[in-house]
């Protein structure tokens, strides 16, 4: 029962700030906060209690697990279950919870209560997708995540947020369509081949069917989550919804809507359609390089802040489509890694940017400069995160980052060896930025106030997790080690010997082929 | 005496023809009360005499009179005439006589082709038959249809009051700031 | 004065008459010729279902002729009543007029 | 008929009742609240009625009606509709001058022929029951008897009985060569119609037509967008949904019964209907500045998705019907309810998309309530319209009906961006002083629209209840 009160509890918090927002702008936020503190510590208790009862290690079990009926004319249940990578995308959804709403403390000037109301069901849903293993479910939490954050956006966003919500609400609804018919197809191949109509994802693994049908639906699936994390061509909502968004709204899908692409990846994707994926790694590595590259170089170029820092975060989900594609424990732990990582140092530039956008009412980097020697801590802060961003040893993204490229290169060393370039451009652009914002000179003579109490608790949280991340990231691969072995098990076929097929797959196939059953 | 139904069918078709044509709404109404009386004339040789009365009477009579009766108050003389041969040039008729000959078209060959073989007229249903069916199985038709009616009673009282002062009632002022 | 005709002729009659009836729907303009040309067609089709009846030796297709009587007064007189608030408001009966909402 | 009958009819009757009873009322004085008790009375005694006729068994009423869990279904979402046009037309009346009291009598007869369609099974009383729904929109539609009004009520008179002719003709070309209007006999003989399968199926595609109008289908849907706009809106929502419900009702019994599968070019028929009025329904929905015309095309494409699960075989089909068309109705009602009680603009409904802006921030829970619906509408988790949207793709999937599944996952992806737009232009800042406030959130209306709010949130977390109601009462078999 305590994972129904995991995403209760943001949905009533919501409600309840929404309510008491009469009373005056206060209350909802201390209620959000409150109600965020509480999932936090209810987290932490069941982390501590896995990590002593010794449960995270064992695979092929759940951690805990909720099943009651729900619709069962449909064959859906009300089925949520927990597991280490589950557990650890929870942790991040709550910290990065009590981020958004300590940086948008004074941040929103109007409407605090439906604010937080949105930010808290925004949680809640994301957490629902992180615990449901029914499908049904899991598409309900999934669709249901688009429209508060739509509202977000579209309320408390910049100057061209109805162009951005539009293009973000059709981008991601259009594809989760597609994903219902996939899903819904699974269900028919599967009640048809066992007379069994479920959407239980235990139930659905491992259903025969034709290769044809498998990848068709693989491809369902992967358009979808796709567009979340978003994977190259799939990408182009993003930037325009980063750029829109308030603080809170950009932490929220940086640091945890571009991970429930992954997430579905990890979890659904490839066990469901371990053969079609593995036909389809190829194609997919070569995508997540590209967007690697394509990321870092057109980060490079951008003058709106919050732009760049979006194109930033194309190219370090890349890494996680690398290192989800690669599918062996080295690559899934580094995509686990990166996966927090990139949350908390990108989640940290959007509320660097919005404190920025805050003080002198503009994202664009030409305009700023010198600005260190007034505001000695952001600065440090941005200096801090723009390494972390490049990946610099010690901070979380390295570690992550070059797990993956020790996974990838197992399975393809080419495609390695480009991602790899993509390290020497992120140097680039993070350097870029520091010194375009904060060295230099400061050549509209700006005065501004650097950062407060409240400001700088913010500011030392992110500080302390990336750094905790890079130094002994040990704690976070134990807890996820188990879910990676268990979710390994059940993609058994994933590495299975092609056929015969000479001349049609490129040389990271071989690669693929050659690593064989090495998880 | 088959020849009865052809020649009532013949006239029937040529008035209703002539009714589509007309410029001058009386003269159509006056075809068209013909066309009726033929079709009546039809079901009576096709063994329905109740309903042959009753079309005469009550389509030919009670409702084409409400038409008249429309046609009086508008007003519809001469020059309203005029104004329908205004409106219907030859070229308006190409369109809708060209969809219409090919549905007939159709419509004649799957009756002619695929029809059933059965001969209508070879019995008389008389008004006693029709009367123990409508007041046996019927029964909810009938109970049904006076409820038609009494929607067709209050509607029409509803509609026909005299609209109070100038440009109607409530809707009035929405007239004016409805049109785009 | 009973006359055995195939049935499929008696259909015939029926599908031309609906045929003009359609044809005068789709050509005319004025309010009141349309009514009128409706009213052939619910004529066409009473036609058909006593053809029909005829056929089975039925009191079926008869009593179908009635209710389609009584629905054509219905209609008739809401018909009537609403084409005399139509001119009342346009003054005139032109249909093409009637069309102050953007289609 | 015997006394079973009797208590099966009861439902029926007490409707029925109700309209006399208001005319005599009327007779003696007319008082516009006092009608409308009436009017609700009448339909809270005849839902009352439905346990009663349930428990005297499914049971044909001479051959005409046959009062099934299906037809008592059905016959309650009627009622729940009417009931909610009743408490609308209050607002929107109360409003404005006139004689108020004949609409509820209307409106009474309207929903006794809905009822009736949904029970019968013989053409007899599918089309008395067809014709006293339209003859009741005829008045209903032109009631304030303004220019625009007329107008509507004038097409929607002429459209609706060239279709109710196509019906007719249809009915009598079946009807001239099998012999028989029972539904069920004509079931029957499906398998032998001997030589004259043409002419019937002839027949069944005019009365496709015939009901296709009636449902506002591509290509017969023109009558549609004006009709919408130009009734008043309780009325519109009478026409959006209970007018549609008791013809789908009907032609799911009777294409259920005589099947459309074995007719190849009638299942090609309904197929190109379907695919083209989701497709074109959402497009044109997409030019529209008019809120009313904008629904008005959106219905059209949900009557489309709807035809989805109707083409689909098996059991599920009726279940996934039945409960979009619960869910649609209680979508469709809130939306037109929402416009009967905004505030007006100058004497008229507020009905231009620019009328709504920051609406949100004057009416906050008449804006959070519209958003509900047109998330419903755009089928959104949490509302009604996302179980449902997931019921009909789900009978279309099971049927590998594939070129409707895909049509259906296009026009709804189109149909986000309108709905979307609302919603975004209800919570634009507002930039003039907006729209004339009325002193008080009229009561009726609050309830009404709560009741749909309840509904579209209660189908949308917890269907399971009603799911297995629909499966115990309204399936076909």
């Amino acid at each position: 029962m305590i994972l129904a009160w995991l995403i209760l509890l943001p949905f009533a918090g919501g409600l309840l700030a929404w309510l008491a927002a009469s009373r005056g702008d206060a209350w909802p936020r201390w209620i959000s906060l409150i109600a965020l503190l509480a999932e936090l510590a209810a987290l932490a208790v069941l982390w501590a209690g896995f990590a002593r009862g010794g449960s995270l290690a064992a695979p092929g079990r759940w951690l805990s697990e909720l099943d009651l009926s729900w619709i069962p004319a449909l064959g859906a249940r009300f089925h949520l279950a927990l597991d280490g990578v589950g557990l650890l995308m929870l942790l991040l959804t709550t910290f990065l919870g009590i981020i958004a709403v300590v940086a948008s403390w004074e941040g929103i000037g109007y409407r605090t209560g439906f604010f937080h109301f949105n930010l808290l069901w925004i949680l809640a849903a994301i957490s629902g997708v992180f615990l449901a293993v029914d499908l049904f479910l899991f598409y309900f939490f999934w669709e249901l995540m688009l429209m508060p954050l739509y509202f977000i956006i579209g309320i408390w966003g910049h100057e061209n947020r109805v162009y951005a919500t539009l293009k973000f609400f059709i981008f991601t609804q259009a594809s989760s369509l597609v994903m219902l018919v996939a899903i819904l197809g699974l269900y028919f191949v599967h009640g048809r081949a066992s007379g069994n109509y479920t959407f239980d994802y235990l139930k659905l693994l491992g259903t025969p069917m034709s290769s044809f049908t498998e990848m068709a639906l693989m491809l369902g699936f992967f358009i979808a989550f796709a567009v979340k994390l978003p994977v190259l061509p799939l990408h182009s909502w993003l930037p325009d919804a980063h750029t829109e968004a308030p603080t809170a709204g950009s932490v929220h899908l940086a640091g945890l809507v571009l991970k429930v692409g992954a997430f579905g990846m990890l979890r659904f994707l490839i066990p469901l359609f371990p053969h079609a994926a593995s036909d389809f790694s190829p194609l997919a590595m070569t995508l997540a390089v590209a967007g690697i590259l394509y990321g870092a170089l057109l980060a490079f170029t951008q003058t709106d802040l919050k732009r760049m820092v979006a194109y930033t975060s194309i190219s370090h989900m890349g890494f996680v489509l690398l290192g989800v594609f690669a599918w062996n424990q080295l690559a899934l732990e580094g995509a686990v890694i990166v996966m927090i990582a990139h949350g908390v140092s990108t989640g940290a530039l959007f509320v660097i940017a919005g404190d920025l956008q805050d003080r002198i009412h503009s994202r664009d980097i030409d305009r700023m400069g010198g600005l260190w020697s007034m505001m000695p801590r952001m600065g440090g802060a941005a200096l801090l995160f723009a390494l972390a961003s490049l990946g610099l040893p010690g901070l979380g993204n390295f570690v992550g980052e070059f797990l993956v490229l020790l996974g990838a290169y197992q399975a393809s060393i080419p495609l390695a060896v480009l991602a790899s370039l993509g390290f020497i451009v992120s140097t680039v652009y993070a350097l870029w930025l520091v010194q375009g914002v904060f060295l230099g000179v400061n050549r509209r003579k700006l005065r501004l106030p650097d950062y407060n109490l409240r400001e700088s608790a913010v500011m030392a949280a992110l500080i302390v997790v990336i750094t905790a991340l890079g130094l002994y990231p040990q704690p976070v691969l134990n807890t996820a080690r188990g879910a990676i072995k268990k979710l390994s098990g059940y993609a058994a076929g994933y590495h299975r010997p092609h056929k015969a097929d000479p001349g049609a797959q490129p040389g990271p196939v071989a690669g693929v082929r050659r690593q064989g059953g090495g998880s | 005496m088959g020849v009865t139904f052809y020649i009532s069918a013949a006239v029937a078709v040529a008035a209703t023809f002539a009714v589509i044509t007309r410029y001058n709404a009386v003269h159509a109404l006056l075809y068209l009360i013909v066309s009726l009386l033929a079709v009546s004339l039809v079901f009576f040789t096709l063994g329905a005499p109740f309903v042959a009365a009753l079309e005469a009477i009550i389509y030919a009579g009670a409702i084409m009179v409400l038409f008249i009766f429309v046609i009086m108050i508008l007003n519809l003389g001469p020059q309203a005439a005029r104004l329908e041969r205004a409106w219907l040039k030859p070229g308006m008729w190409l369109g809708p006589s060209a969809l219409a000959l090919i549905l007939a078209g159709e419509l004649a060959y799957i009756i002619v082709s695929g029809g059933g073989r059965g001969s209508a007229g070879e019995a008389v249903v008389g008004a006693r038959q029709v009367g123990i069916a409508l007041f046996g199985p019927y029964l909810i038709g009938v109970e049904l249809a006076s409820m038609l009616l009494l929607a067709g009673l209050v509607g029409a009282y509803h509609l026909g009051r005299r609209c109070e002062g100038n440009g109607g009632p409530a809707g009035s002022g929405r007239s004016g700031g409805q049109a785009p | 004065m009973m006359a055995a005709v195939p049935a499929n002729y008696g259909l015939l009659l029926a599908a031309a008459l609906f045929i003009l009836g359609l044809a005068g729907v789709l050509v005319r303009r004025n309010v009141i010729f349309i009514l009128l040309s409706i009213e052939i067609m619910v004529n066409a089709s009473g036609l058909a279902f006593v053809v029909g009846g005829s056929r089975w030796r039925q009191p079926d297709g008869q009593l179908m002729f009635i209710f389609i009587l009584a629905m054509a007064a219905v209609e008739v007189s809401l018909g009537l009543a609403l084409v005399l608030q139509l001119y009342h408001h346009l003054k005139s009966l032109d249909i093409d007029r009637a069309s102050s909402m953007r289609g | 008929m015997s006394g079973q009958d009797f208590v099966s009819l009861l439902p029926l009757t007490v409707m029925a009742s109700a309209a006399v009873l208001i005319m005599l009322a009327v007779s003696v004085r007319r008082s516009h609240l006092f009608v409308l008790l009436i009017t609700l009375a009448g339909l809270a005694g005849a839902a009352a009625m439905l346990p009663v006729a349930a428990q005297a068994g499914p049971r044909n009423v001479t051959s005409l009606l046959v009062i099934d869990g299906y037809a008592l279904f059905y016959t309650g979402l009627i009622l729940a509709a009417t009931f909610g046009v009743a408490l609308f037309s209050f607002v929107y009346l109360r409003r404005r001058e006139g004689q108020q009291e004949e609409l509820y009598l209307l409106l009474l007869l309207a929903a006794l022929g809905a009822a009736v369609m949904a029970s019968s099974s013989h053409f007899a009383s599918l089309f008395l029951g067809l014709e006293l729904v339209s003859s009741s929109l005829f008045v209903l539609i032109a009631y304030p008897r303004g220019r625009v009004n007329i107008e509507a009520g004038v097409k929607y008179l002429i459209l609706a009985s060239v279709s109710t002719t196509f019906l007719l003709f249809g009915m009598a070309l079946v009807y001239a060569q099998t012999g028989t209007m029972e539904f069920a006999r004509l079931a029957a003989l499906s398998g032998s119609w001997d030589g004259g399968g043409a002419l019937v199926a002839t027949g069944l595609g005019l009365m496709a037509v015939g009901l296709g109008f009636k449902l506002a289908l591509v290509p017969f849907h023109m009558w549609a967008p004006d009709v919408y706009q130009g009734a008043p809106a309780p009325v519109t929502a009478f026409v959006a949904t209970v007018s549609k419900v008791g013809v789908f009702a009907l032609a799911l019994r009777f294409f259920g019964q005589v099947g459309i599968r074995p007719h190849a070019h009638l299942f090609l028929l309904f197929t190109i209907v379907a695919v083209a009025s989701m497709l074109a329904g959402n497009l044109l929905a997409l030019l529209q500045d008019n809120v009313k015309r904008m629904l008005a095309y959106s219905s059209i494409a949900h009557l489309g998705y709807l035809l989805v699960a109707f083409l689909a075989d098996g059991p599920l089909a009726v279940t996934a019907v039945t409960f979009y068309l619960s869910a649609y109705l209680a979508t469709m009602l809130g939306a037109f309810g929402v416009l009967a009680v905004m505030p007006l603009r100058g004497g008229a409904e507020a009905e231009a998309v620019h009328d709504y802006r920051g609406l949100f921030w004057r009416r906050p829970w008449l804006a959070a309530a519209f958003a509900v619906i047109l998330f419903s509408l755009a089928g959104i988790p949490m509302t009604a319209g996302f179980i449902g949207k997931f019921y009909l793709l789900d009978a279309g999937t099971g049927s590998s009906l594939w070129l409707l599944v895909f049509s259906m996952v296009a026009g709804s992806g189109i149909s986000i961006y309108y709905y979307l737009r609302l919603v975004v232009m209800m919570y634009m800042r507002p930039r003039e002083a907006g729209l004339r406030e009325s002193a008080s959130f009229p009561l009726a209306g609050s309830l009404a629209l709560s009741a749909a709010l309840g509904v579209i949130f209660w189908l949308g977390v917890y269907p399971a209840p009603f799911i297995d109601m629909i499966e115990k009462t309204a399936n076909l078999k």
